[in-house]
């Protein structure tokens, strides 16, 4: 018995040791990271975006009755940027991304903000609402992923819901109660951006090496570039998407 | 080469702990079983009931604690809509299987059936104990899917398809919830249909000497009309539910419609009927309802003519009432279905023997009052119980006239309207009728009284409540308030929170009045005061002749012979005022039932 | 003598009387009685599967007519017809006291009971050979084998049952100790396997037969 | 006590019956043509419940007041005609009672579901799902475009799964959230789910049918008052039931013609 519990006590010091090693390490590594940057650029006009009719809930309405609701499948910035397009590392192997900032997936106005939210996987977001009519939250992930799909409710004031994916994927997310009220959790490996309002983005923490970065619109499809990434340099990366 | 004896193997007294209070084939520990199961469940219905409707009163408020029940269905204390309609729909199936099933027709029929018809036993005591376990099983698997991660299904006790045939996707707990669900009705029904056969072999085949069919009392007579019904009834549900779990876990799509969209994604399924479910159920669902109240028409007539110190008017016209309930039972169910889509034509079909259901209806309730007139009343728990079941028959009763109308049915279907009539006439009519029993057989049940005091105040805040509670529901209906809502956010519904206000309150003033009883019948078990003879009420059917608590095989010794008609009160030129049926007192100037 | 036998035996001393009950209502004793209850509610629940077969193919435009030959469930339908009446001549003979004839017939029975099993699931087999399973079939609609499979599982399940039962009480009553009333309340249960039968062939064979 | 209990119930019974006599809450106003026969049914059956049953309860409570403290030595009455006369009674007056509401009630009925919509009815479906309903008109050329599940899309605003490249007939559909009529113009409406079963109930108009998925009900109903109603879903469809709705807004025909051609404008 005594010997049993020497050799646990021992396991979990090498266990123990091991881990701090593997946290230092990549402290260290970080100081020699690059970095991806560029700008997302969609080709000629942007498309027409349908209005949102939102009659059914008087709440929603009134909400959006100074500026009216439109979808947002195409968010483009003045200068011609495509927004909500994710990039993202193909083939990436390295180790997770430690993440600092809290991802929060709001329920605002009877929109999703961020409309598309980029995730590592197993890393946790959180689903909020500030509004004052019920919502529920219903993510469709393809089963054979391993992504278990769930569907739950958010009234006024419910606390917010802590959830995470396991599965690299794009997954759709609805509001069923809100039938207009769509979204992505784009679920990745490895660092990620997401483009802005000008169609920028940085991906940060990447080590130097080559790599093919991948960017992703839920409507106007994926594209990939090779970079390579300098030690403490930024590499450019920049996209032109046509609207389908 | 008929030497078959008509009775079970007759059992000898179980000595071991198990064999006597948990595996018995004893039918009166069984009826106890079931008594218990039933308040058990009804303990459960009504907190769920509390929960509901401090909801819909209060919507804003957080209820303490709440998310201890359930962490995905009220987070931070907040209800979610699908964890009303999930504790809805719980609430509905348990109350409509687990109580009102049970309670007035398992549990007190168990226990007097046999007594009352004069038999030892029930012909298959082993069937009797497989029925109470079986039913107690599918109570625990209704109950487990409390425990399963996204909680118990939400589609209404009525799990109108195809919303309880697309699976998850349709909403939380419409998966394994679902199976769960129609597992444990499949499994009732087994256990249901185990008592039924026990129970019509029980008054065809085990009456004892000089006990013909019409000198059965009353409750005899409501739990064999049950039983049949319940024969047919159950049988049709068990294998709409298999169907329902196969369309879950085989792949079929027997109410899976084609081409059904949800989350932009279309389902499988192909050509389901969504409208064969409705067929299915109601076929069994309306008999439900007759299941439910027969039985509490039963015990009430039985408990009332004791205190009454007289028959009813009509002994035949009374069991013939029931016969006629029971057989008019099956051939109302389409007028669940009005606005499903049904051919409207149907719908008048209908329409009219649901009217026609008033008349026997009706005359159960004029001879009930015809009876009282001229009596000479005894007020107690059990009495006050059974008169304010009248009350509750007749409030809940008028209502069906509008609903058996399908052009008035247009506007009160799915309303409160429906929830007040239900409630009155299967729910708080088909309770009174089990409180009555209650405090009627607790002394030959446990051998001690129940204390009157808190029996009183039982029934003044239950009647009071009661009506507190479920008559506004009907003007709310009348204004189009619709039912399964956990919220009423629509502009025309706002007017009415106030109501919904006022019932809250009724309802956990009600509540609290059931935990008197619940204290009053536990302290009464152990502490009560003792019987003081075999007959408090003075009675005359066969379950006052015999000991208190009656033995092993009911009558001791000697099998009870039987010389008269159930209800012999106040017969001119008998020494008492009552005679028993065991009696050999020669009576004059009756016209006795053959 | 049956243990029913000495029950009444044992009241007659207990009570001294000769009869301490009412004579059984329409003279048919509890475990018959039980019998036709249960036969009833069993009904109930084949008419709900038929009546829901009935529903859907209504329904079903496009309702599927794969059967082209009605030899096979011919032959099983008269090996099940032939099965009632061994039945009836094992019950018949059991009356009679004829105990080995009355076991010999019933065991007769049971093997046609078996040969009709084995022929129902050879059928089965072959219209899985052909691509049909209970969500799928080559021929039209799947819910056409979503409810064949159901309803005539649901019968062999009653055949396989009865068939269980049969042996178990011929061989309780070859031991002696069930008497010829049991071995004719099963055998009630034997003609109403039949009985159902004869719903199910016209309805889900014969109105399925390809034109 | 027994007295306290009859004077209980008569006021109960009194208190039940002053909401309906005083209409503190009554029925929404009835807007549509075919109501009225329905108001006239309801109001018929109220009167004859409500006597059945403040007459039941007045004996109820009366009986148990004067028959609740004998006196020793009172013998036992019998009810004047016995059994015989109150089944009678029952048969007779129930018996007529129910025979008239059934009788009179078809009308009303008859007025929904037994008369064809007329031939220049105007066509409008509905498609409930879960949680909304969304409204097509049939645009210029009068006919709807066929359906494609698979087409559904409520990310791109496609709630009924048109086609408008390659169907001629979706290419004028017009898909709103809320629905429109003009007043006094029958509308004949096609009901078609999406999913699971839901109802469509404008207590209003009179109306409430449900929704089979599967089976394409339809209903026919003429508005007469201009407003705004909502339109609410009375069958379980699930955790978003209590907040499905949308609006019914009746107008004129020329804010009706205006409404369509903005809602034209854009599709």
């Amino acid at each position: 018995m005594r010997n049993r519990h020497n050799l646990a006590v021992v396991l979990s010091a090498v266990v123990l040791v091991g881990c701090a090693a593997l946290i230092l390490s990549q402290g260290v590594n970080a100081a020699g990271e690059g970095k991806i940057t560029g700008t997302v650029k969609l080709d000629g006009p942007a498309p027409h975006m349908k209005g949102i009719d939102m009659s059914k809930d008087p709440y929603c309405s009134k909400a959006h009755a100074s500026d009216p609701a439109h979808y947002e499948t195409y968010v483009a910035g003045a200068n011609g940027g495509l927004a909500n397009v994710v990039l993202y590392i193909d083939g990436w192997t390295g180790a997770a991304q430690a993440s600092n900032a809290v991802l929060v997936f709001d329920q605002r106005n009877c929109m999703y903000t961020p409309h598309v939210l980029a995730m590592d996987t197993g890393e946790s977001f959180k689903v909020q609402t500030s509004d004052q009519t019920a919502h529920n939250i219903h993510p469709n992930p393809n089963p054979m992923t391993g992504n278990i799909p769930w569907n739950q409710s958010q009234p006024p004031g419910s606390p917010p819901v802590e959830k995470s994916w396991k599965a690299t994927e794009f997954i759709p997310v609805k509001c069923n109660i809100h039938p207009w009220m769509n979204g992505w959790f784009a679920v990745v490996k490895g660092p990620y951006a997401t483009s802005d309002e000008n169609g920028n983005f940085t991906i940060n923490n990447v080590p130097p090496g080559n790599y093919t970065v991948t960017a992703w619109h839920e409507a106007a499809g994926t594209q990939t570039q090779k970079v390579t990434v300098a030690a403490g340099a930024a590499a450019s990366a920049n996209f032109t998407f046509k609207a389908k | 080469m008929h030497d078959m004896s008509t009775h079970a193997v007759p059992h000898g007294a179980p000595t071991s702990f198990i064999r006597k209070h948990v595996f018995s084939i004893d039918h009166k520990v069984i009826g106890k079983q079931y008594y218990a199961l039933a308040l058990l469940a009804a303990l459960i219905g009504m907190v769920l009931s509390w929960i509901m409707r401090l909801h819909l009163g209060y919507g804003s408020l957080a209820i303490p604690g709440l998310h201890l029940l359930s962490k995905n269905g009220a987070p931070g204390d907040v209800m979610t809509p699908e964890y009303y309609l999930q504790l809805m729909t719980m609430h509905g199936t348990i109350m409509v299987f687990f109580v009102l099933t049970t309670a007035p027709f398992a549990a007190f029929g168990n226990f007097f059936l046999p007594i009352q018809t004069g038999a030892e036993d029930m012909p298959f005591p082993h069937f009797n104990m497989m029925s109470f376990w079986v039913t107690f099983t599918a109570f625990l698997v209704l109950v487990a899917s409390f425990f399963t991660g996204t909680g118990p299904t939400l589609g209404g006790w009525t799990q109108y398809a195809p919303l309880s045939a697309i699976g998850d996707v349709g909403g939380p707990g419409e998966g394994l919830g679902v199976v769960l669900w129609a597992a444990s009705i499949a499994i009732f029904c087994i256990g249901q249909l185990l008592g039924s056969l026990n129970f019509i072999t029980t008054t065809l085949d085990m009456r004892c000497k000089g006990m013909s069919l019409m000198r059965l009392p009353l409750t005899a007579w409501a739990w064999f009309i049950t039983s049949i019904m319940g024969l047919t009834a159950f049988a049709v549900l068990m294998p709409a539910c298999l169907l329902l779990i196969l369309d879950h876990v085989a792949g079929t799509s027997f109410f899976r419609p084609s081409n059904a969209v949800i989350n932009d994604q279309v389902l499988p399924g192909s050509g389901g009927s969504t409208l064969l479910w409705q067929h299915l159920f109601w076929f069994f669902g309306h008999p439900e309802v007759y299941i439910a109240i027969v039985p509490g028409l039963g015990i009430v007539s039985h408990v009332l003519i004791t205190n009454m110190r007289r028959p009813m008017l009509s002994h035949r016209v009374l069991i013939y009432s029931m016969g006629a309930l029971a057989l008019l039972s099956y051939m109302v169910y389409g007028h669940h279905m009005f606005v499903s889509g049904m051919n409207p034509v149907s719908s008048l079909a209908f329409s009219f023997p649901t009217l026609v259901i008033t008349i026997p209806s009706t005359i159960v309730v004029l001879i009930w009052l015809g009876s009282l007139y001229g009596s000479r009343l005894r007020i107690n728990s059990a009495s006050l119980f059974a008169l304010g079941f009248i009350s509750m028959f007749i409030s809940g009763g008028v209502s069906g006239f509008f609903l058996a109308q399908p052009s008035i049915d247009i506007m009160l279907h799915a309303t409160y309207f429906v929830v007040g009539h239900f409630h009155l006439v299967m729910g708080v009519a088909a309770m009174f009728g089990i409180f009555a029993g209650t405090y009627f057989w607790f002394p030959k049940m446990t051998g001690r009284m129940m204390n009157e005091t808190l029996g009183k105040v039982h029934f003044w805040m239950s009647f009071v409540g009661a009506y507190c509670i479920f008559m506004p529901f009907h003007y709310l209906g009348i204004a189009g308030n619709v039912r399964r809502y956990q919220a009423f956010t629509d502009d025309y519904l706002i007017p009415l929170i106030p109501v919904h206000k006022f019932i809250t309150i009724a309802a956990l003033f009600t509540g609290f009045a059931q935990l008197i009883f619940v204290y009053n019948l536990i302290h009464s078990r152990f502490w009560g005061k003792v019987a003081p003879n075999d007959n408090p009420w003075e009675g005359t059917s066969l379950e006052w002749s015999t000991a208190t608590p009656p033995p092993h095989n009911n009558f001791g010794d000697k099998m009870p012979v039987v010389y008269h008609d159930p209800y012999q009160y106040s017969v001119e030129g008998a020494s008492t005022d009552y005679v028993m049926q065991t009696s050999t007192e020669q009576l004059k100037n009756t016209d006795e039932e053959k | 003598m049956s243990q029913a036998d000495l029950s009444i035996h044992a009241q007659v001393s207990r009570t001294g009387a000769t009869e301490t009950m009412t004579a059984p209502t329409f003279s048919v004793p509890a475990k018959k009685m039980a019998m036709w209850l249960f036969i009833i509610a069993d009904s109930a629940t084949f008419a709900g599967c038929l009546v829901a077969y009935g529903f859907i193919r209504n329904a079903t435009p496009d309702w599927p007519r794969p059967f082209h030959s009605i030899t096979n469930v011919a032959i099983m339908t008269l090996i099940l017809l032939t099965s009632s009446l061994t039945m009836l001549i094992g019950v018949r003979s059991a009356e009679q006291g004829d105990k080995a004839k009355a076991f010999r017939f019933t065991m007769i029975t049971v093997a046609l009971g078996i040969l009709f099993a084995v022929l129902h699931i050879r059928e089965w087999m072959g219209m899985i050979g052909e691509g049909a399973t209970l969500f799928h079939n080559p021929w039209g609609t799947p819910l056409f084998s979503s409810l064949f499979f159901s309803i005539t599982g649901l019968h062999l399940l009653h055949v396989t049952g009865g068939v269980i039962a049969l042996i178990a009480v011929a061989l309780k009553y070859q031991g002696g100790r069930y008497n010829a009333d049991d071995l004719e309340i099963t055998g009630l249960y034997w003609h109403f396997v039949d009985l159902v039968w004869m719903f199910v062939v016209p309805l889900v064979y014969l109105l399925n037969l390809a034109h | 006590m027994a007295k306290i209990f009859a004077v209980t119930i008569i006021l109960i019974a009194i208190a039940s019956a002053i909401p309906i006599v005083m209409h503190m809450w009554p029925m929404p106003q009835d807007i549509s043509t075919h109501g009225y026969l329905i108001d006239e049914q309801y109001t018929d059956t109220m009167w004859e419940a409500g006597l059945s049953f403040l007459a039941s309860q007045f004996l109820l409570a009366f009986f148990i007041w004067k028959f609740s403290s004998p006196k020793p030595g009172d013998k036992i009455k019998s009810f004047p005609g016995g059994a015989k006369g109150l089944v009678i009674a029952a048969f007779l007056l129930v018996g007529t009672e129910c025979l008239a509401l059934g009788v009179f009630g078809v009308k009303a009925w008859a007025s929904v579901y037994f008369t064809a919509p007329s031939a220049n009815a105007m066509p409008i479906q509905v498609q409930a799902g879960q949680f909304a309903f969304y409204f097509r008109y049939p645009g210029p050329d009068g006919t709807f475009g066929p359906l494609h599940p698979d087409k559904i899309s409520e990310a791109n605003a496609n709630f009924f799964g048109l086609d408008t490249t390659n169907d001629p007939d979706s290419k004028d559909d017009i898909v709103t959230a809320e629905m429109a009529i003009p007043v006094n113009r029958e509308i004949h409406l096609l009901m078609h789910s999406k999913d699971v079963g839901h109802s469509f109930y404008v207590p209003e108009l009179r109306v409430q049918q449900d929704f089979v998925p599967g089976l394409d009900v339809t209903l026919h109903f003429t508005a007469t008052k201009i407003g705004k109603y909502e339109i609410v879903c009375t069958q379980l469809c699930g955790l978003g039931h209590y907040n499905m709705k949308a609006y019914l807004e009746v107008m004129s025909q020329e804010d009706y013609d205006a409404w369509i051609k903005q809602q034209a404008a854009l599709q």
